[in-house]
């Protein structure tokens, strides 16, 4: 074979396999290569069972609740789909907070309710001052809320 | 057809030559001398496009063999201070092995004719690492008893070899100039080699060559 | 435009490059200066306190910036790597040699800054998600090269050798960018992109840029401040150097 | 030019099996590193079958490790390399065919012999068998990565730890997928997207990786 010939056939090869990667890539992007399931997720099964996972989504608003023993706490998960309860005993990080993001590690109960042993507070990348927030108003603030979740969730869907 | 133009060599920090040029004809052979760490191997490994020249041009059949890359590898054939053969492998193996990575055929028959030529007969199913220096010289040089490439680059070819080795050796060589081939090698023994006209080029440490 | 060209070629080469390298580099520390007190100014006393994180945010003035050069300056080392080996420009290799500790340097003070500030917003120091782990990756990538290139005596061979290696890291870069896109990571999305305006208020996003500036200046300075250490040792025994470390000890 | 590649196969594997000492060896100490594991931790099924995966994939990358030293060394000091980098053909053919033998006489056994010790780690049929489907995928993406380190440090001093320093980073990906399949697995989750990406990972390693490694075998013959 001719030099020219030997490098024309390398570099048609080399573009073979250049597909062939990309399409196992793209097919494994398809399925559940995840930080985190969202509660849609859970409720189809597609969490793994009896074992540790960790779960994302929006802490629901006016949810998060002390129980009795004064330690633990309870708040639902949602993805605006569907929800989830959450039990957890520890110190939450600043960021936790009614309508943000959160990501909770643990294992799901036989009651359907999720013990976290970690929760991590998820940031969204938005930085304003606090009088900028306030001055949107109330309504806006809970548009923006549920805009910013409806796209976690779109996205979380996707993957 | 072989062309060197201002050769350049700088090792470290150290100029081993400069200015070195020469022009080789088919059936021409090149003697390249000079004292140890002259530059000889050094030289030898810019021709076989192992090495880049500093400065200079290195030119087959009219064309850079920088630009030539596998055409001239094609034609080349080079034979360093390592005998390149395999200590686990028998001398026959190890014949037909290398001749196989050059894209060749090499029956078994040829081969072991080629090992006989070089008195190594008796010696073909025997692992490598039982040889003498001399003995495991002779199978890296059996190779050259077929080959038909028409560059030879021989480093130190006749080091380790007894004295009808040599004249074997230097009479492949002969045959090999009068087949039109082209020949460099060095060496610090003077053999007479049978056909061909014969160049010769001394590296000289001051960078005069 | 011939001339040009060949002008522009004579900086190439490490003697011509050597004292420009040397008027250019007190620039750049005073630029890195000004824009460093600017940017601290901005960010600490100007910038007001986030809705959400508190104080707390402001490590954002020296992480963001920080891993923006962390990968920056991997393709700019890469860059001149490959120009090297294509090439065989001196210069390039030793830039890229030059460039490397400063990447590091970035690349850890990002993951600290990082940890630093995960464990308050977070509560977590580190968690194993795709942003920090290709990040750390970049830290041993560097790290790595940094070897290799002192492992190596004849200072071309570890130039040619470092570039292979920093050419087949560049895979990694794309993957730290689009990790917080590709995956749920627990890392935020990027906050200043090209195609969408930033979400940050304008003060916030001035005092981060400045950072990030006074970060650039103190690279290209640290840089040039290095690659001429290099070229005095690495041609220590051309007629320039000599001339040029006769000079000062003439002079003193 | 397959022609070639196979012809390096072969002499690769002939030589590797003059000297079985040198997998035999690699082998054991597969076998040892994973079986060292449940005496450190302590014999509870429900800890080892979690940290199976994690311990049989680092266990296999060590052992690869092992033997990438010697891939381009030997051929290097005895002066086939050099032949090998003037044969007519691209070097990083050659450089392919060298990587699909390291792999046949690395990666292979240890994925044959996954399963075994797999048991011993409580795992289920199902973990076992994507066990060494894992293995069987991932491993000539190690054969690959490790022959760009094995190039980069050939006759550098101190070559072996560097080696290390360079090749076990650029593993990571591997490790990642590998273990996350078998951990997948044990979990319930499908291994699928892990199989898959690992596969993506060993074509681009094995197909890609020998260019570069043969321009660093070009650098260290100058």
């Amino acid at each position: 074979m001719k030099t020219r010939h030997k490098r024309i056939a390398l570099i048609i090869g080399g573009l073979a396999v250049l597909g062939l990667v990309v399409a196992l890539v793209l097919n494994a992007f398809q399925s559940n290569l995840v930080f985190f399931f969202s509660p849609t997720q859970v409720a189809a099964g597609e969490a793994p069972k009896g074992k540790s996972f960790r779960i994302g989504g929006l802490v629901k608003e006016g949810t998060i609740k002390r129980e009795a023993d004064g330690v633990t706490l309870r708040f639902v998960m949602t993805d605006t789909e569907q929800d989830m309860i959450v039990a957890y005993k520890g110190i939450l990080p600043d960021l936790f907070k009614e309508g943000k993001g959160a990501v909770a590690q643990g294992k799901l109960g036989e009651d359907g309710v999720f013990v976290a042993t970690e929760v991590l507070a998820k940031h969204d990348e938005n930085y304003m001052p606090p009088e900028a927030t306030k001055a949107l108003g109330d309504a806006q603030q809970r548009a923006a809320a549920n805009k910013a979740a409806v796209e976690a969730t779109s996205k979380t869907v996707k993957q | 057809m072989l062309e060197v133009s201002n050769l350049e060599c700088v090792r470290g920090e150290r100029r081993l030559f400069a200015g070195v040029g020469f022009r080789l004809d088919a059936g021409e052979m090149l003697y390249l001398q000079g004292a140890n760490g002259s530059g000889k191997t050094s030289l030898l490994r810019m021709l076989c496009s192992l090495s880049p020249a500093q400065e200079g041009e290195i030119r087959w059949r009219g064309e850079s063999i920088g630009k030539l890359g596998e055409d001239y590898r094609r034609e080349l054939c080079h034979l360093g201070h390592h005998n390149a053969i395999k200590e686990e492998l028998t001398p026959l193996e190890n014949l037909r092995t290398s001749a196989r990575l050059a894209d060749e055929a090499l029956d078994e028959g040829t081969a072991l004719d080629a090992l006989e030529q070089l008195g190594l007969a008796g010696r073909e199913d025997l692992p490598c690492r039982y040889l003498s220096q001399g003995q495991k010289r002779r199978v890296a040089l059996a190779r050259l008893v077929n080959e038909r490439r028409a560059l030879w680059v021989l480093d130190e070819p006749y080091v380790a070899l007894d004295s009808s080795a040599i004249e074997r050796v230097a009479g492949l060589i002969g045959a090999h100039l009068q087949r039109g081939g082209l020949a460099v090698l060095t060496t610090h023994q003077a053999v007479a080699v049978a056909a061909g006209k014969v160049r010769e080029l001394v590296l000289a440490p001051d960078g005069q060559a | 435009m011939s001339n040009k060209l060949i002008n522009w070629f004579r900086f190439a080469s490490p003697q011509a490059f050597y004292p420009l390298a040397g008027r250019m580099i007190p620039w750049f520390w005073a630029l890195a200066a000004v824009f460093g007190i600017a940017g601290l100014y901005v960010g600490f006393l100007v910038a007001p306190t986030d809705a959400q994180q508190g104080e707390g945010y402001r490590i954002i003035f020296l992480h963001v910036p920080a891993s923006w050069m962390s990968m920056f300056i991997y393709l700019v080392m890469a860059f001149w790597a490959g120009l090297g080996l294509a090439f065989n420009f001196r210069l390039s290799g030793m830039m890229a040699t030059a460039l490397a500790p400063t990447g590091a340097l970035f690349t850890f003070l990002s993951l600290w800054t990082g940890a630093l500030w995960g464990k308050p917003m977070w509560g977590t120091w580190w968690v194993w998600d795709a942003r920090l782990t290709s990040e750390l990756i970049l830290l041993f990538l560097y790290v790595g090269f940094i070897a290799l290139q002192s492992a190596i005596d004849d200072p071309r061979r570890a130039d040619k050798a470092g570039a292979i290696l920093a050419l087949v890291g560049v895979v990694n870069i794309p993957i730290i960018y689009f990790s917080v896109k590709w995956w749920n990571t627990l890392h935020q999305g990027s906050s200043v992109s090209l195609t969408k305006s930033p979400s940050m208020a304008m003060t916030m996003l001035l005092g981060m840029l400045l950072c990030a500036l006074a970060c650039w200046m103190y690279a290209i300075a640290v840089a040039l401040m290095r690659v001429r250490t290099i070229m005095l040792e690495r041609e220590r025994h051309t007629e320039w150097v000599r001339e040029e470390l006769g000079m000062k000890a003439k002079e003193q | 030019m397959l022609k070639l590649v196979r012809a390096i196969i072969s002499r690769d594997l002939r030589l590797a099996m003059r000297r079985r000492a040198d997998i035999v060896s690699a082998l054991f100490f597969f076998i040892i590193v994973v079986s060292l594991f449940p005496l450190g931790v302590g014999p509870e099924p429900e800890l080892l079958r979690k940290l199976a995966p994690g311990v049989l994939w680092v266990a296999a990358l060590l052992a690869t490790m092992l033997s990438l030293p010697r891939l381009f060394a030997d051929d290097h000091r005895d002066g086939t390399l050099e032949q090998l980098a003037l044969a007519p053909q691209p070097l990083g053919l050659i450089v392919l065919g060298k990587v699909l033998a390291h792999w046949l006489v690395s990666g292979l056994p240890l994925a044959l012999l996954a399963p075994v010790l797999g048991l011993q780690f409580d795992l289920s049929t199902d973990a076992l068998w994507v066990l060494t489907c894992s293995l069987l995928i991932g491993t000539p993406a190690l054969s690959g990565i490790g022959a760009i380190g094995a190039a980069l440090t050939l006759g550098v001093r101190g070559g072996g730890v560097l080696l290390s320093l360079l090749v076990l980073p650029l593993y990571i990906p591997v490790l990642i997928f590998g273990a996350g399949a078998v951990d997948a697995t044990v979990t319930g989750l499908g291994a699928q997207a892990h199989l898959s990406l690992l596969g993506a990972l060993t074509l681009a390693g094995v197909f890609f990786a020998p260019w570069p490694t043969a321009a660093a075998l070009r650098i260290a013959l100058e």
